[in-house]
């Protein structure tokens, strides 16, 4: 199988991920989809890094996980306390600011 | 290394600013006084350091004088180089004259408010007024002695910030709605001319690129010997951007709209400094830098510039005529005369420009004369409604005759100051552009016209109730008006000694634009077909 | 017995070679956010403000000597390496700017440590801007408790540091990866921090959930740029990167479909660019600025505006400058574009803000504007311009927003423009101060300010992108407009009864403000041997 | 000797500046201080002319440069002094009736509280009017041309709190100042054309200047003295001016300085030589003036404006004569200086009736005054012998060799001019009989004032009424000297040149004439007005009446076509100005607020709209920098 649909695959995930942050309220599942996104580059990473014939592509999925993960300790940690707060998920519902 | 005196000139007032901001609150009568009497000697000391300065410049020697050279920043081939010529000298003197008259002028203008109890309102807006006015003072005195273009635009926009606090903070009107006026008009003093100034910035960043210095004599010189070329398009689009802030500031029609509001709520001391003072900065610059940095798109552009100076005459004075405000008034008349002296400039020719230079000059000293004494009959009734007033030579004719005269010179009276700069102006046009000048001159009348107008209706006729109690000058006013009459009698008979050190450095652009007179028509070459027609006319 | 047959398969590893001595700016600050992290472990509670600001400072004043030392040592004018296997530059530009963030965050621990402007607490004690205690909701009884009783997050300073480290790495990074991290070392902490406020804290959390979100998204944005990149050029390192675009390197022809594919280098490009310009704030990635600059609270806002631009901005020079200057007739219109847009909508939105802090919010989108062209200049001039400005520029909004912190009511601060009428009437110092920062940011002469404009317009103008001065020149005009209204307000309308107080702070935010100002006039009025500096230090290692 | 001329300047300048800001310490003394000086300068001005008497023609004429005055490059202007035969002419007259007239207003002026301050004006206009003659060129005579105006205009309205003094002192600075713009333009066109302005040299290159250039010179010139000389169509504030103080309207209105347009063409002569169209637009101008101004002249029931518009008139015959050219300057200048001395003897005389009579000006309120001022009765009356040209007086002589020289310029022109004196000559006969009659004659038709006091006519004391005596012997017998040997001729002509008319009528057919319609006018006047009484309300009147009374229309004129014009214009530009020009730097900022006010809306508070944004953006992004590739 040529490793170019992997690519296809990277961008229709990534595109996948971006437009669901745009389209989805849950502050969750927009997170979620930001992991989508990442998770799209390292696999756009893992192919390319098969096409080189070098490593670097999978070690950069590596510090890509090390970092989703730390992502998600921050985003959780703030947006539990936010869900804490207004007793909603939806991000809709922080426009305090505007203007 | 001799003595920087041009640099001691500018720092005597800066220094005087600090020191006087940092005077402590008055809290009594002597302290109060004490806070307007150390700006008053450090405005006077200013002034000696000008007539030191202009009895030490030898009109006929080099064409920058006593200058100082530092480099700045390096960088950008910035230098903080000084150097006077004859309009340097004469505006410096100006300068030096018209501040210490502004500050007792606008004696009480800041005065700290007084309650029942005789304690005075603690805030330092006394010595602010008298400060700002230092560091105007400061500012404007560096940008005429500047002679590197970096050092001239620093100072000619940070002069902005002083003046807006000055129009901005001390009007005659401080609540409500009329605070508001006054505050639009110093936003609207302060945006335009940070407008005009930040288009010139970025001409003078364009000019940079091209010459990679910034000193006027270098460039000046390379333009001579043909070792630096602009190409037309950039020349003209440097001019433009240079003269665009200069239009700003002097102004010229069309964007003038600026000054009426600003010397309008501004005191009539600020207004005073506005006009005489702040505004020559751009007529200077004018002769200072767009001639001199572009000669050619000077000439390409001047019947253009001539053409917006005469309407601004007749713009101006016409709309003079139909204020209900006596400052707007006055303001529209420095309007029309600003037209005159960006005549004169543009005209290149050297009576044009020796007038114009004389015209700032006698601008100020006469606008100076008229306006003060408007402030001190604003100040007695608290109004700057025209219809507020008449009949008040009845009750304070010194007053009344003083205004007249200081009228009597805007309108460019004979043996007043301002006639000679005005016709030499009207002269140096009508060499070159007969129509413009002639058009030109029905500014003369319109002059009249709202000059007298404005006499008539404040101070002729019966006394207009409300003006009973309008007390004559006092001793403090006599001290302010009487020698600004003197000085424009002195211009107006005996105005050889200021034209003849003007005229060199007037000589000296012209030569470096490749301009001269034209000369008179009865020449050499015309002399025959002269005869010849004459000859068959008779 | 495995292992030993494994380990004689695999060819043996060459160990990395780690330069400690040049990475020991860098070093320094982990250390002390390694450090602040144990002493939020082991310090009693009493303790503990004293000795986390007393590890930061240490950490931060280790750091900056050691940065002057390199810089003595010639890193800076004469030698340049990279270090730690080619991730880290340690160049003139990464050192100034170093020095830069590590002074400003020297001024931001000072505001964070500033303890007198809040009122003490039920026991007395005197507390900080930050929630006494980050995970009670809001107007819980925990969270009375915690603020009865004095608490405080002194975690703030950790996470400062580590932010910090990221901030020093990110211009630092001279491959991709590096880069990515450092972004994420030093967004994280922000986000937290931003959520940290002790009044308001619906905004506060509203602000870091907002800057979060949209960072991760930016991030993303970020990496899969950084994949195309790696696809196309095979590698990751910045100048290896350029040898590719520039066709120095070899290509195998059997990776033609992906190394000759330029599409992929651009769109790369292009996702990198997202990731960066969201940290400069530039339009249209500009849309988080105002809102969380509102939300978080005011030191660290502080920080954010200008330890965080300067970061940003230094990794885009190294990327544009030293990976994709082959690619110049590409992005340098795009980036033309981005910079108008950035400049005139920054300005003109500016215009009608009415809370101070949103307003420096926007006012920092256009000063982005105004930095990009000098970013686009792509010469040495542009570079030393885009240094010199940033350092002005972090100081005044440092100062500027201190004096922000100083402007309260009984809610906290007062940001509403409308509650600072009269300001200068009230304390004419402080308003003068706060004039003086937004004549420097308006860009008047003799204030730092119109240095750095100057500068980098210069620098703009000499790259014949002269058009853009004159939209810069025009923005700064309207831009002049709202930075005045505020000296408007402050001095010319008449003070309100129930207007705010103005509080009188401990030297910290003194120093703090004090600094600020005097950077501004110096910078200014004599720019000389900054401008020299900057200049000396505007060449990269490749 | 010849050093005393800047003295001759000075001396009333002096008085000026003491009386101006002295203060009220001279209140006591100012007026005789003034009158002092005014003396002082007519005996320097006599030590000057016999001076110059002693010396041969071709040396009468001194130059004295005091200094230089205005110095840019080709620009030199000078102050310096010319005295020749015309200037002193001037100097004689302008410090003799001068003094005369000062002496006068001691008495006139001695109620008013302001005394000392209309004696500095009146030094300051001697200095001025003397400056005026005594400029040896064209520049510092626009100094005293615009002094003299200033003093006019301090004088019209010295009564300031009088709105209409006010106004019409104003009026004639603005009128004055239309013509000085002729002036301004003249000497800029000398600079261009020759180089300088000064007398001596202009005079000499201007054969060699264009015939366009010297009729726009000339043109300027007759522009500026139109203005000065309130000849049409600048004639207008003439009338207003009668506000002022009677001694002023006698000494400037009359005598000496509405005349400056005469002594300015006839000191052009060189150049109006030259230019016959400007020379034929002059003799127009003369022409229509004297005619207009006698037909206002008779309608005017006022005394003083109806003295105004005879002045009007008899300026008209002057400038006509002036712009005969050779034939008719010496004329114009003997008639001048005669007029000055009967015309102020008239309006002193008007002084001092309205002295005795409450001020009151309207001749049907007077009648039958003769038996209560003799003395003024006997010296107006001479002075109106004079004017109406009556054989043997002052007014007789000028005003005949005038018409004489009118047929003398020849040709159809010269019956049509000569035509015109004709009847100028015999409207001034009727007009001032009427004056005369109405005053002095008839039943006495004096009511109270608006206070209620009943009018007391009395005699003016005799510091008012000596120089009315003086000023009637000059009307009765100055004429006369000048005539003998045709001695003024032979005074006068080395300067402005002479030459004889060649009129179709001999002189003695010219008396002829002139002597019927003289009769004619007297005749017809004592017609209407001696043989029944006058009404005391003026009857309805003719067309051309109700139009004289107007002074033809000229203000309705004036003031629809400049008063109303202009204040629509101003009006239009304040509009313009705020709406236009000031709306569009407002507007701009406006639409800058109102766009930010827009635009700031996209910042709506949703997290995922800027993720939109940025969506957007990273998707433009993109898209652009592969265009830039595929471009």
């Amino acid at each position: 199988m040529n490793p170019v649909n992997y690519l296809y695959l990277a961008s229709l995930l990534f595109t996948i991920g971006a437009v669901g942050v745009l389209v989805r309220r849950n502050a969750i599942v927009l997170f979620m989809c930001v992991e989508l996104m990442l998770n799209a580059c390292n696999l756009a990473l893992v192919t390319f890094s098969r096409l080189h014939g070098n490593l670097d592509g999978q070690i950069i999925a590596f510090f890509t996980m090390v970092v989703a993960a730390a992502e998600v300790v921050v985003g959780l940690a703030i947006i539990v306390s936010v869900f804490r707060t207004r007793h909603s998920a939806s991000v809709d519902d922080t426009n305090l600011m505007k203007l | 290394m001799s003595f920087p005196i041009l640099t001691v000139a500018a720092a005597l007032p800066a220094v005087g600013a600090v020191l006087t901001a940092a005077l402590p609150p008055a809290t009594n009568a002597r302290s109060r006084d004490r806070n307007k009497v150390v700006p008053l000697l450090f405005s006077l000391g200013t002034l000696v350091l000008a007539c030191v300065v202009a009895a030490r410049y030898q009109p006929h020697g080099a064409r920058y004088q006593m200058t100082e050279n530092h480099s700045w920043i390096p960088q950008f081939g910035i230098s903080y180089s000084l150097g006077v010529d004859g309009l340097g000298v004469v505006l410096i003197l100006l300068t030096g004259v018209l501040v210490p008259f502004v500050m007792l002028a606008s004696w009480h203008d800041a005065d700290p408010v007084v309650d029942d109890s005789g304690t005075f309102e603690r805030n330092r807006r006394t010595q602010g007024f008298f400060a700002l006015i230092l560091a105007v003072e400061a500012m404007v005195v560096i940008a005429f002695e500047a002679t590197d273009v970096f050092l001239f635009y620093v100072f000619f926009e940070a002069m902005l910030i002083p003046m807006y606090f000055l129009i901005g903070g001390f009007g005659d009107r401080t609540k409500g709605e009329d605070a508001k006026q006054r505050s639009y008009a110093a936003v609207k003093f302060l945006l335009y001319n940070l407008l005009g100034g930040l288009v010139m910035l970025a001409a003078v960043i364009g000019l940079y690129t091209i010459t990679h210095t910034f000193s006027l004599v270098s460039i000046t010189t390379a333009l001579q010997n043909g070792s630096l070329h602009f190409s037309s398009t950039a020349e003209n689009a440097l001019f433009l951007g240079f003269m665009f802030a200069f239009a700003v500031k002097a102004p010229l029609w069309p964007l003038h709209t600026w000054l009426p509001n600003a010397m309008g709520e501004a005191t009539p001391g600020v207004a005073v400094l506005i006009t005489a003072v702040v505004d020559k900065v751009g007529t200077f610059a004018m002769l200072r830098f767009c001639l001199q940095l572009f000669p050619q798109a000077s000439k390409t552009f001047a019947p253009a510039i001539l053409v917006l100076s005469v309407i601004g005459i007749l713009y101006g004075a016409l709309l003079a005529v139909g204020q209900k405000d006596i400052k707007r008034l006055v303001a529209y008349a420095s309007i029309s005369h600003f037209g005159f002296i960006i005549l004169g400039i543009f005209a290149l020719t050297s009576q044009g420009q020796s007038g114009a230079e004389l015209y700032m000059v006698n601008h100020g000293v006469s606008t100076a004369a008229w306006l003060l004494v408007a402030g001190f009959l604003m100040s007695r009734r608290g109004s700057r409604l025209i219809a507020d007033y008449g009949g008040v030579q009845k009750v304070a004719p010194i007053m009344a005759g003083t205004f007249l005269v200081g009228g009597l010179a805007i309108l460019s009276l004979p043996g007043l100051g301002p006639f000679v700069s005005e016709f030499l102006v009207l002269v140096g046009t009508f060499e070159r552009y007969p129509a413009l000048g002639i058009v030109a001159t029905a500014g003369i009348v319109l002059a009249a016209l709202y000059v007298l107008v404005l006499y008539q209706r404040t101070m002729t006729g019966p006394v207009k109730p409300g003006n009973e109690g309008v007390g004559d000058l006092k001793a403090r006013e006599l001290v302010v008006v009487a020698p600004l009459i003197a000085l424009l009698l002195v211009l107006g008979v005996y105005p050889k000694p200021v034209a003849d050190i003007v005229n060199p450095s007037v000589n000296q652009t012209l030569s470096q634009m490749g301009q001269s007179d034209p000369p008179p028509h009865l020449t050499s070459a015309h002399i025959n077909a002269a005869t010849t027609t004459t000859g068959g006319g008779q | 017995m495995t292992c030993m047959t494994l380990a004689a398969a695999i060819p043996p590893i060459s160990a990395p070679h780690i330069e400690y001595l040049q990475l020991s700016p860098m070093l320094a600050v982990f250390g002390a956010a390694l450090v602040g992290i144990l002493a939020e472990a082991f310090v009693p509670r009493r303790h503990r403000y004293a000795a986390q600001v007393g590890i930061a400072l240490a950490g931060l004043a280790a750091s900056f000597g050691l940065i002057l030392y390199l810089a003595v040592d010639g890193y800076a004018t004469n030698k340049a390496d990279l270090a730690a296997m080619g991730a880290v530059a340690v160049d003139g530009p990464s050192l100034f700017l170093q020095g830069v963030i590590t002074l400003v965050a020297v001024v931001a621990v000072l505001q964070f440590a500033e303890r007198r402007l809040e009122p003490r607490s039920g026991t007395g004690a005197a507390v900080d801007a930050f929630a006494p205690e980050a995970a009670a909701v809001p107007g819980s009884d925990a969270e009375r408790r915690a603020a009865t009783s004095g608490h405080a997050t002194t975690e703030v300073y950790p996470l400062t540091m580590f932010a910090v480290g990221g901030m020093l790495l990110f211009p630092a990074a001279s491959d991709l990866l590096t880069m990515f991290v450092a972004l994420e070392v030093f967004s994280l902490p922000l986000y937290l921090l931003c959520a940290l406020a002790r009044r308001r804290r619906l905004l506060s959390q509203e602000a870091a959930v907002k800057y979060f979100l949209l960072g991760a998204f930016s991030s993303a944005f970020f990496l899969f740029g950084l994949a195309l990149v790696y696809g196309y050029a095979g590698s990751v390192q910045l100048s290896r990167i350029a040898d590719v675009v520039e066709g120095r390197a070899t290509i195998t022809p059997a990776l033609a479909q992906t190394t000759g594919n330029d599409a992929l280098l651009l769109i790369g490009l292009a996702m990198l660019g997202v990731g960066l310009l969201f940290k400069v704030g530039a339009v249209p990635f500009h849309m988080w600025t105002p809102d969380v600059y509102q939300g978080a609270p005011t030191p660290v806002t502080g920080f954010m505006a200008a330890a965080t631009k300067v970061a940003a901005f230094g990794a885009m020079l190294r990327l544009l400058y030293v990976a994709f200057p082959g690619l110049s007739w590409d992005w340098r219109p795009v980036l033309w574009g981005v910079a108008i847009l950035t400049m005139v909508a920054g300005a003109v939105i500016a215009v009608t803000q009415t809370d101070v802090k949103r307003l420096l919010a926007y006012s920092s989108v256009a000063h982005a504007g105004f930095i990009l062209t000098g970013v686009i200049a792509l010469d040495r001039s542009g570079l030393g311009a885009v240094m010199f400005y940033l350092a002005a520029y972090s100081f005044v909004t440092l100062g500027a927003f201190a004096v922000v912190t100083l402007v309260r009511d009984a809610d906290g601060e007062a940001t509403h423009l409308s509650r600072w009428a009269g300001l200068g009437r009230r304390s004419p110092l402080l308003a003068a101060v706060f004039a003086l920062f937004l004549l420097a940011f308006a860009g008047i002469p003799l204030t730092s300010g119109f240095t750095g404009k100057f500068a980098v317009f210069q620098a703009a103008s000499g790259s014949g992108a002269t058009a853009l001065v004159i939209v810069g020149v025009l923005s700064s005009a309207v831009a002049a407009f709202f930075y005045i209204r505020v000296i408007v307000v402050m001095f010319f309308s008449d003070p309100r009864a129930d207007g705010p107080t103005v509080a009188v702070p401990s030297p910290l935010t003194g120093a703090a403000i004090g600094l600020g100002a005097v950077v501004t006039v110096v910078l200014g009025v004599a720019p000389e041997y900054f401008l020299h500096l900057a200049n000396q230090a505007s060449l990269f290692v490749r | 000797m010849d050093n005393l001329i800047p003295v001759l300047v000075a001396v009333p300048l002096l008085g000026a500046a003491l009386l101006l800001c002295g203060g009220r310490r001279l209140d006591r003394v100012g007026h005789w201080l003034g009158t002092l000086l005014a003396f002082a300068s007519f005996g320097v001005g006599l030590a000057l002319f016999f001076s110059m008497l002693g010396r041969s023609t071709a040396d009468r004429p001194v130059h004295l440069n005091l200094y230089t005055w205005i110095p840019v490059n080709g620009f030199q202007a000078e102050v310096g002094f010319q005295l020749d035969q015309l200037s002193m002419t001037f100097v004689l007259l302008i410090t003799g009736v001068g003094s005369l007239i000062h002496l006068y207003s001691i008495g006139y002026m001695a109620h008013d509280e302001k005394r000392r301050r209309f004696f500095g004006f009146l030094n300051l206009f001697l200095a001025a009017m003397l400056l005026l003659v005594l400029a040896d060129n064209y520049l510092l005579l626009y100094v005293g041309w615009e002094g003299v105006g200033l003093a006019s205009y301090l004088l019209i309205g010295f009564w300031q709190h009088k709105p209409s003094a006010a106004t019409a002192a104003k009026k004639a600075f603005l009128v004055n100042r239309v013509g000085d713009v002729g002036l301004s333009i003249a000497v800029m066109l000398m600079f261009t054309t020759f180089g300088t302005f000064a007398f001596t040299p202009v005079f000499a290159d201007a054969p060699k200047a264009t015939q366009a250039t010297l009729t726009g010179i000339g043109l300027m010139l007759l522009l500026a003295a139109c203005g000065k000389s309130a000849q049409v169509p600048l004639q207008s504030w003439l009338g207003d001016a009668m506000e002022g103080p009677t001694p002023v309207s006698a000494l400037i209105h009359a005598a000496t300085m509405v005349t400056a347009g005469v002594y300015l063409i006839t000191r052009s002569s060189a150049i109006f030589n030259l230019a016959p169209a400007a020379q034929l637009a002059t003799v127009v101008v003369g022409a229509v003036t004297l005619l207009f101004g006698a037909i206002v002249g008779c309608a005017k029931d006022d005394i003083k404006k109806a003295l105004a518009g005879s002045t009007m008139s008899q300026i008209g015959y002057m400038v006509l004569a002036a712009g005969l050219g050779p034939i008719g300057y010496v004329f114009a200048i003997m008639h001048l200086v005669t007029h000055g001395f009967f015309k102020a003897g008239l309006f002193l005389g008007a002084g001092s009736v309205m002295h005795g009579m409450n001020d009151e000006v309207d001749m049907r309120k007077y009648g039958g005054l003769r038996k209560y001022m003799p003395l003024t009765f006997v010296t107006f009356g001479l002075g109106y012998l004079a004017i109406i040209g009556f054989p043997g007086l002052s007014g007789f002589f000028s005003k005949d060799k005038i018409i004489e020289a009118a047929f003398g310029h020849g040709g159809t022109e010269g019956w049509i001019l000569g035509t015109c004196t004709l009847v100028g000559a015999a409207v001034t006969a009727f007009y001032m009989t009427r004056v005369m009659l109405m005053t002095f004659f008839g039943e006495k038709r004096w009511v109270p004032d608006a206070d209620g006091h009943e009018p007391h006519p009395h005699e003016s004391p005799a510091v008012m009424g000596a120089p009315m005596v003086i000023l009637a012997f000059g009307s009765v017998f100055l004429g006369g000297l000048f005539s003998i040997n045709s001695s003024f001729v032979h005074w006068l002509s080395p300067v402005t040149g002479y030459q004889e008319g060649h009129s179709p009528l001999s002189t003695t057919t010219v008396t002829a004439c002139t002597t019927v319609v003289l009769l004619l006018g007297v005749g017809v006047a004592w017609m209407m007005y001696g043989r029944k009484p006058v009404p005391a309300v003026p009857p309805l009147g003719s067309l051309l009446t109700r139009a004289a009374r107007r002074d033809l229309l000229q203000d309705d004129f004036n003031h629809v076509v400049l008063v109303s014009g202009g204040s629509h214009l101003t009006r239009f530009l304040v509009y313009l100005e705020g709406k236009g020009l000031d709306g569009l730097v407002n507007g701009i900022a406006a639409l800058i607020g109102g766009t930010s006010g827009r635009v700031r809306k996209v910042q709506n508070g949703y997290v995922r709209s800027y993720a939109l944004s940025m969506f957007g953006g990273a998707l433009v992004l993109a898209a652009t920098t592969l265009l830039m590739r595929a471009v």
